[in-house]
């Protein structure tokens, strides 16, 4: 495939799980094997061509947008239909693609109750859609829809196939990240009329930038702040996320983690900053400022949980918060590091919710206490892994967690957007409270292993046949598993790539 | 010369292999895996000598670097994953090869019959290979993550017998008091590199760094808070006060893991990374003066918690602490070559020292001192090695730890003769601690070998696996020290060893002490047990303006000075063999005390007061203070810190999360709710009292239009 | 006085149908009454066509009373698009309740007759007589299940408060007549310029016009008929109401403000803004309680009104107000469209579910995903697009709202933006609620499958597929760069 | 002649209506309420058609007045109906029995 001529290609690539869950919904309910056989099918080609389009990807030009299409779409509102890749996409649009396939992979043996794989996958693969196209939405309008059609079938998926509180947990999510769209969508209209070119182009709109009084674009920041914060989420609005994740099914919890926060990061990177780089500036500060909160906060909640998956959750919260800080620096190697760390997190927290599930699925409790240690002892590979992943996530060098959270901190000691002169300071403290966190991070994370993992098991476990990692649970992690470690030791994989993309988003930035 | 230099990756790469090697296919070899971990080390082993041999001889040479370019990191700035090789690296390179081989051949027997034999070699050499990594690292964020994961290795090594609540706890608490130090180390690196940010591409690169620091291209806050922040690291990872608390607990790992990592090598990395940014140090005497304190602070204290152990690797382990105080209060006073010279000899006697400890113990099943005794006829060659190691720490003459720890002294003394105060300080408390030193060591010799067998276990000597190491590295205790004595040559000896270009003869600290301004080369000239620059030349060369040069050069004799410590160490060991030479004293040597006065009445009364005034106090008051200090209050303190950090947790979560933030969102549902209860009200069903608000709304309205205008 | 047929063909057609519908009624016997629908389908077709044609066309009659343009062409084409639909989901429910199907449809034809000269009607006169032809029919209909005591009750609910506001409204044109001595929308715009604009008499009388519109549209605080008559009023005629009458309610409004009112824009359009936060929320926030489906669903169009009534609030006065007021009617004109495909498909939901077994409260609707797909599916689409949900035409029409505001910033409009969106958030609660029920809870046993029909469900498909089509390409409809001739005029 | 009479007259019909649509609890006397409040607007036009246009063959105002007399009995006929619908089910005129829906 050409680059430069194959749009149809990323369009076929995004629309494909869509038509296939459209098949599905033909599908008679009876053939419960086929239908979970199917899903894997359509996401494995879906992923196949996802393959084929990174393997053709110009990385000579990474910088520039690829596999485009810009077609008229609403012509009433100026809205196109324009889709392209560059360097920063890439990466995220490949993690959506994978994270998809192994979850429909994991589906044909675990789907928890009340079962009905069709409509599970069909939201899956509309899920799908969705999140990959907000990666490679070009469009204000189009982003925007693709931003929120993730909503609709995530709130199934919690609502349907969710633990006891999934009614709260589900209508929670629901309303609170559309609660912060809406005021998005109000900004996205501010700038166009404010730009007043008939343009909804994120390109066209960043080269142009900034446009816009301050006071502008303070408040259009806000907004788009609003909108995204709330998605990533930035401390104080996360409290939807531990709520959503503990009820959401495990491939829930996993997409929830491995793609859906990042559309936020995503949209402050792609949206936010070249668009409004004044007000970006302004609150940079107050963004490094909840970053590194949320990530002590959401160290000392994880040490405070009893349940591993929420545990996991607040989890979360930290880890975006190493992403935010990396935004915050408003310098390329800040918004390298926001990127690597959305992935990295994408793949280790993906994983440790897969690995939650299956733990869920062999206790039937989730609850620290009762499990009561001496995993490594039941099943001594689940152990391993669970320990090989929670020390990847706590930032351990050679594997993904650590550049990150390094590189992050490393882009805050010098601010872009001269916010060095006047701020200094303050990203020092920054950067110290965030080391901090680190060593809090390691502290919750070594405590559960120790509560898990270690020890001998307690009596009630004792003659419990509890299965080692299974087959088909290889399948689904080992790429992740392999991921993990792969980005730990090259993390050209990700940086290289986004290298001459990210230099072009500071120039719009004027860092 | 550089052929082979080329190769040092190599060494790195091949603990690496073995370890894959090992967790692929061990488990399906005879050997469990071992032969490839010995396999390993072992060419490791040779290729270091090789290249330690090279660097040596044709030293000072100068440094090779090899790097390529890993990954960008944004704005132009490259993580590069490089190699330095000089003097510096071949030494560490010396020594963790040696140790982690030795090691390696001992715990093949030691750890014969452990269900996770195996996993218990990969793990080694995974630990070894991040030593080298870091050893090798020619930029600080490769060192940073060697750093990391050493740290890692240890976690899982201390952790090796997890079943135990009590290692676990060993295990998480070495993780996370390092952890912490790490935080300073990290954001010192970060400053660091935001000092060379505009300066180059590779923020990170030591040599580049070093190079700006003595070019004045950083500014003063880079250095102060860059180092002062790398140094807590050290102060966690190398065991100082009063971070060394981990250090005695890790020794709930297997006795080769103390051997290997909390006595050779991974301790020793605060110092190596010290001494690969001495350069930089070297910029601010603040630094310096932190660092020699802390350093003499951790020597003296940390010597005295060893008189009261009654288990042999606490003994060990605090002694450990003393010893890198010496390294650490060694940088602090300019004696860069001196710490590391003590740091080499110490990895070989130390580790010696565990490892016959380590046979000992697999002897008696006990880690206690009080369950050995009379051991010397059951296990001659660890007796005689574990004698040797035994000198070499306590520094009698012309062992390696002779050589070494009076090479720190003179350091002191040197500084001190510049006129900082931190020398003597260094000199005198070091002298002191040299005392105490020898004193703890005599006792457990004493109780370990002398009288009569307290086992329940009948000893027996251990296998020629455990006993080869021993052997070779009681030669290597000896023989390492004279790399660096007065009988060395001007070139090549340990100190050219460790010299690089900007750390040549002429290099000087940049700062003065007070005195130094009229102080003449002569006075400045050392006079410590063996004194440094037996020539005035280096000093001369030095600048009249009394400059220290950094490199001290060949130390020359001062029999005075060797007198008193003869003496000292005499003095100690006698008064050991007075308590302990008998095996176990059975009452309380204070009891014991009262009989010994009576004798000092007609004869030994000058004993008598030496002992009340001196030996009871120091061992039973001072000793015993600073133990409830590092048991109770610093222990304590981390405890509560952890404590404090949960009930933090809990109400944070509770509160702040469950009911302020949440509470906001469901207080605006409720609100709504209760609008919407109340608002439906109005809809009462009757379509006269609708009429009327209709009736009421349109008179409104029509006013409101009314007044509009 | 010379007349254009051409112009008044759709009236006329629907005319003939309603007689010819009334005279088969007496034809026929028995089961073979309910064939009037069909009969009804067929004429309402020929007045599509008729309309169609019309298209593109700029004709005036009855003096300058009666005028066709794009903008009339376009809500007669939604309103007999309405009436198909309503007729499709009628039919089996009229049928199997058997009440008085001719006079039903009767009825329903004439209404609709009104409806379609409400947006062509350029005189007080021609308003009053279009929204009395509106309303009059529509109580009967309210009353007609003659036995049952709610459909009465409403039916007198409803009325009175019709006639009530009606009259309020006939005595606000008087005053108006009186004051610029013409009832011609036009003259009445020429005759209030200037320093009359000023008259607080003449400003209030203005206010009363208005009202009759508000009562249509069921604005606070004229919308408490709404709730009571829906829901005891048969559900296609709740149907009609919600969506039809509505839409010709908002029609005469727009007639009346923009063009005869457009000089005093600057009083009524920041007092019909606060009238839009005040039915959006009251709406809203009553809705929250409710159990009853179609009580949940009236309340639910009386905050939809309140959106629509938003661009209402932006008008402004003088000749640089025109884009302003045009991207305001456009917003009008989708909303309205949108509003009507996706609620009668709500309705026709209810329908199905209510028609035998008379069940309307939510609970009832648990497990529907199970008893029949097809309906759940609807039922989720049309809730999610009332709610603004992606892919589905209500975002865009609340798009095209928040883009109406936004064509000119002011701190009104941003207020108005602030409670649209804090109300699309709260109307979510019980939307979501709906839907949950609709697939989360298991159906209660013994509950037979659902048999829409043919008709309903191809009414639902067809609104269904409408929705989401609408949802991907809203460019279909949301080009009307010539709705907005009646700005012009102003 | 003065509209001032007239419209006084109107103004207090209406008012008068109102009233009674309001508080009277009779269903037929609020449909001949009602009946008040369309008459007073009939003598409005009127008047005022008078008052702009005398002798003016162009009569607007009575035009509109026709309109709604005839209107207005269309509505009144609808409104008896269900007032007599209401009675047969409940046998009761009185509009505040009515409030069978609310909330």
């Amino acid at each position: 495939m050409d680059p430069n001529t194959a749009g149809w290609a990323l369009v076929v690539a995004l629309f494909l799980p869509l038509v296939g869950a459209g098949a599905l919904t033909l599908m008679p309910s009876s053939m419960d094997r086929e239908i979970r056989r199917a899903g894997v099918a359509i996401t494995a080609v879906g992923f196949a061509l996802v393959v084929a389009i990174t393997a053709s990807f110009d990385y000579s030009r990474a910088g520039e947008l690829q596999f485009t299409t810009d077609v008229p779409w609403i012509t009433a509102i100026d809205a196109r239909f324009s889709l392209g890749m560059d360097g920063i996409s890439l990466p995220l649009f490949f993690l959506t693609s994978l994270l998809t396939l192994l979850c429909a992979i994991y589906t044909t043996k675990h789907l928890p109750s009340p079962g009905k794989p069709k409509a599970f996958l069909s939201l899956m693969l509309l899920l799908q859609t969705g999140m990959a196209g907000t990666f490679v939405a070009f469009d204000l309008i189009l982003f925007f829809i693709f931003f929120e059609l993730t909503l609709v079938p995530m709130f199934f998926m919690i609502g349907m196939w969710g633990g006891p509180r999934r009614d709260y947990a589900s209508v929670k999510f629901f309303l609170y990240t559309l609660f912060g769209s809406v005021f998005m969508l109000v900004a996205f209209l501010a700038i166009y009329f404010q730009a007043g070119a008939n343009t909804w182009s994120i390109m066209e709109l960043s080269t142009m930038a900034p446009f816009g009084s301050t006071t502008f674009q303070t408040w259009a920041f806000l907004g788009v702040f609003l909108g995204f914060a709330i998605k990533v989420p930035v401390w104080p609005f996360h409290t939807w996320l531990p709520d959503a994740h503990t009820e959401a099914p495990t491939v829930g919890s996993v997409l929830l983690a491995g793609v859906l926060l990042k559309m936020g990061t995503y949209g402050f990177i792609r949206i936010a900053l070249p668009i409004l780089p004044d007000g970006a500036a302004r609150f940079a500060p107050m963004i490094g400022v909840l970053a590194v909160i949320g990530i002590v906060y959401g160290a000392l909640c994880c040490l405070a949980q009893t349940d591993v998956k929420r545990l996991i959750a607040f989890s979360s919260v930290g880890h975006m918060g190493f992403v935010m800080l990396g935004i915050a620096a408003m310098n390329e190697a800040g918004i390298q590091a926001a990127l690597f760390g959305n992935i990295a997190h994408g793949i280790i927290t993906g994983m440790l919710f897969f690995l939650a599930g299956s733990m869920h699925e062999r206790y039937h409790t989730r609850e620290i206490a009762v499990i009561g240690g001496g995993m490594l002892k039941k099943m001594p590979v689940y152990g391993v892994l669970f320990t090989y992943v929670a020390i990847a996530s706590l930032g351990l060098p050679g594997l993904a967690g650590f550049w990150g959270e390094f590189a992050a901190m490393w882009a805050a000691i010098s601010p872009g957007l001269g916010l060095a002169d006047s701020y200094g300071g303050l990203y020092l403290g920054l950067v110290v409270f965030a080391a901090i966190g680190t060593v809090l991070t390691a502290g919750y994370f070594l405590w559960l292993i120790q509560r898990v993992n270690l020890g001998e098991p307690p009596e009630r476990w004792a003659d419990e046949p509890l299965a080692d990692v299974q087959a088909i649970e290889w399948v689904s992690w080992l790429p992740l598993l392999a991921l993990i470690l792969a980005l730990g030791i090259f993390p050209r994989l990700v940086f290289g790539v986004q290298d001459a993309a990210v230099t072009n988003l500071v120039g719009f930035l004027g860092g | 010369m550089d052929a082979l230099l080329e190769y040092a990756w190599v060494v790195v790469a091949l603990p690496l292999l073995s370890a894959v090697l090992i967790t692929a296919v061990g488990k399906q070899l005879p050997g469990k895996g071992s032969e490839i971990g010995i396999a390993a080390l072992g060419i490791s082993w040779l290729l270091a000598i090789g290249i330690a041999w090279e660097t040596f001889v044709n030293s000072p040479i100068e440094p090779l670097e090899r790097a390529v370019d890993w990954s960008p990191l944004g704005g132009g700035f490259v993580f590069e994953l490089g190699i330095l090789v000089d003097g510096l690296t071949a030494v560490m390179l010396l020594l963790v090869t040696t140790v982690s081989f030795m090691v390696h051949i001992y715990s093949r027997e030691y750890m014969k019959g452990e269900p996770r034999y195996t996993y218990f070699f990969a793990m080694l050499g995974l630990f070894t290979f991040s030593m080298l990594l870091l050893v090798v690292a020619n930029n600080l964020l490769q060192a940073v993550i060697g750093w990391e994961l050493v740290g890692l290795c240890s976690y899982l090594l201390i952790g090796f017998y997890w079943e135990g609540k009590s290692n676990q706890d060993a295990a998480n608490k070495a993780f996370l008091t390092t952890k912490f130090g790490d935080v300073g180390l990290i954001v010192g690196v970060i400053v660091l590199s935001a000092g060379m940010f505009g300066l180059t591409d590779t923020p990170f690169n030591i040599i580049e760094i070093n190079e700006a620091a003595f070019a004045g291209q950083l500014s003063t806050t880079t250095i102060v808070l860059g180092m002062l922040l790398i140094f807590l690291g050290c102060i966690s990872k190398s065991g100082q006060m009063p971070l060394h608390v981990w250090l005695p607990d890790a020794m709930a790992g297997p006795t080769p893991v103390s051997a290997l990592i909390h006595a050779a090598t991974m301790v020793t990395a605060g110092i190596f990374l010290l001494a690969r940014l001495f350069p930089v140090v070297a910029q601010s005497q603040a630094v310096m003066a932190t660092i020699a304190i802390v350093g003499v602070i951790t020597l003296f204290f940390g010597g005295l918690l060893a008189l009261v152990q009654d288990d042999l690797k606490k003994i060990l382990a605090y002694s450990t602490i003393s010893q890198l105080g010496y390294m650490v209060a060694a940088i602090g006073v300019g004696g860069y070559a001196a710490s590391i010279f003590h740091l080499f000899t110490h990895g070989f006697f130390k580790a010696l020292l565990f490892l016959g400890a380590g046979s000992l113990i697999h002897a008696v099943h006990s880690n206690n001192i009080s369950d050995m005794g009379g051991m010397a006829r059951a296990m001659p060659h660890t007796f005689w090695t574990f004698i040797v190691g035994s000198l070499a720490l306590a520094g009698f003459p012309l062992t390696a730890g002779f050589f070494s720890k009076e090479e720190v002294l003179a350091a002191g003394d040197i500084w001190a003769g510049a006129g900082f105060f931190t020398g003597s300080l260094v000199f005198w408390v070091g002298l002191a601690a040299s005392f105490v030193t020898t004193f703890y060591m005599a006792r457990a010799v004493f109780l370990i070998f002398a009288g009569e067998s307290r086992s329940h276990h009948p000893p027996h000597e251990s296998g020629k696996l455990m006993v080869g190491p021993l052997m070779l590295l009681a030669v290597l205790s000896i023989a390492s020290g004279y790399l660096l004595t007065p009988m060395s040559p001007e070139a090549p000896n340990f100190e050219t060893w460790l010299a690089t270009p900007i750390l040549d003869e002429e290099a000087t600290f940049p700062f003065t002490g007070d005195g130094a301004t009229e102080a003449s080369p002569g006075t400045v000239t050392g006079d410590g047990v063996l004194a440094g620059a037996a020539s005035p030349a280096p000093l001369a060369a030095a600048g009249e303006d009394g400059a220290v040069s950094i490199l001290h050069g060949v130390p020359y004799w001062n029999l005075t000075k060797l007198a008193m410590v003869l003496v000292l160490f005499f003095s100690a060991l006698f008064l050991a063999w007075r308590f302990y030479g008998k095996g176990l004293p059975e009452r309380d040597p204070t009891l014991q005390m009262g009989g010994f006065s009576r004798a000092l009445v007609n004869k030994y009364g000058f004993d008598d007061a030496g002992y009340r005034y001196i030996v009871v106090p120091v061992r039973d008051k001072l000793s015993a203070a600073a133990t409830y200090s590092s048991n109770v209050l610093i222990d304590g303190v981390v405890a509560g810190v952890g404590r404090a950090t949960k009930h933090a947790a809990v109400a944070t979560y509770r509160v702040v999360d469950q009911q302020v933030i949440d509470g906001g969102i469901h207080g605006a549902a409720f609100s709504a709710a209760w609008w919407s209860e109340k608002l439906k009200r109005i809809q009462s069903g009757d379509v006269q009292k609708y009429a009327g608000v209709l009736v009421a709304g349109t008179i409104l309205l029509v006013l409101a239009f009314a007044a509009a205008r | 006085m010379q007349i254009d047929f051409i112009a008044i063909l759709p009236e006329i057609i629907l005319t003939v149908t309603a007689l010819l519908v009334l005279a088969a009624d007496l034809a026929l016997r028995g089961d073979a009454k309910q064939f009037v629908n069909p009969l009804a389908a067929l004429g309402t077709v020929g007045a599509i066509v008729a309309t169609v044609t019309l298209w593109g066309s700029e004709r005036v009659t009855f003096g300058t009373m009666y005028v066709v343009d794009d903008f009339a062409v376009l809500f007669k084409l939604l309103f007999l698009g309405t009436l198909l639909a309503i007729l499709g989901i009628s039919w089996r429910y009229v049928a199997e309740n058997r009440f008085f199907q001719g006079e039903y449809y009767f009825l329903l034809l004439t209404s609709f007759i009104g409806m379609l000269l409400m947006p062509s009607s350029r005189d007080l006169i021609m308003l009053f007589i279009a929204l009395e032809t509106v309303s009059v029919p529509a109580f009967v209909m309210v009353g007609m299940r003659k036995r049952d005591l709610y459909s009465s009750e409403s039916a007198l609910k409803f009325f009175l408060l019709g006639v009530l506001s009606a009259a309020l409204m006939l005595f606000g044109m008087s005053m108006v007549y009186g004051f610029t001595g013409t009832t011609d929308l036009v003259g009445i715009a020429a005759a209030i310029s200037g320093e009359t604009a000023s008259v607080p008499l003449l400003l209030g009388s203005v206010m009363l016009v208005l009202v009759g519109f508000g009562f249509k549209i069921s604005a606070v605080p004229f919308h408490f008929w709404a709730p009571d008559t829906y829901s005891g009023a048969p559900i296609p005629v709740a149907a009609m109401l919600a969506v039809a009458s509505k839409a010709a309610g908002f029609a005469g409004l727009a007639v009346v403000a923009f063009i005869a009112f457009e000089p005093v824009a600057d009083v009524w359009g920041p007092i019909l803004g606060v009238l839009a936060v005040l039915t959006m929320s009251v709406g809203n926030l009553i809705a929250l309680q409710q159990r009853d489906l179609i009580r949940l669903l009236a309340y639910s169009s009386v905050a939809q009104a309140g959106y629509i009534l938003i661009p209402f609030g932006l008008a402004r006065t003088g000749p640089e107000a025109a884009v302003v007021n045009a991207a305001a009617i456009e917003a009008v004109v989708f909303y309205l469209i949108a509003y009507a495909v996706m609620n009668v498909g709500a309705f026709g939901v209810a329908i199905a579910v209510e028609r035998r077994t008379g069940l309307r409260s939510i609970a009832d609707y648990a497990g529907l995903s199970a008893r029949s797909p097809l309906l759940a599916m609807g039922m989720t689409v049309f809730l999610l697009s009332l709610g603004g949900a992606p892919l589905t035409v209500g975002l865009w029409a609340k798009f095209a709202i928040i883009e109406a505001i936004a064509v000119d910033i002011t701190l009104f409009g941003i207020v108005l933006a602030a409670f649209l969106v804090v109300n699309s958030v709260i109307a979510f609660f019980y939307y979501l609620k709906v839907v949950r029920t609709v697939w989360m809870d298991e159906a209660p046993a013994g509950l037979p499958k659902l048999q829409p029909g043919f008709n309903l469900s191809a009414v639902v498909v067809v609104l269904m597929v409408g929705t989401l089509v609408l949802g991907v390409l809203p460019g279909l409809v949301t080009d009307f760069s010539s709705v907005i001739s009646i700005v012009a005029a102003g | 002649m003065s509209p001032i009479g007239p419209l006084v007259l109107a103004a207090f019909l209406f008012s008068a209506g109102v009233y009674g649509v309001i508080a009277r609890r009779n269903a037929v006397l609020v449909l001949i309420s009602v009946e008040l409040m369309l008459n007073a607007v009939n003598i409005n036009l009127v008047t005022f058609q008078n008052l702009l246009f005398p002798g003016d063959p162009a009569v607007t105002g009575q035009m509109f007045a026709l309109f709604i007399i005839g209107v207005a009995a269309a509505e009144v006929g609808v409104g008896l109906a269900i007032v007599f619908n209401m009675f047969r089910n409940r046998a009761s005129v009185d509009v505040d029995d009515a409030d069978l829906m609310r909330w």
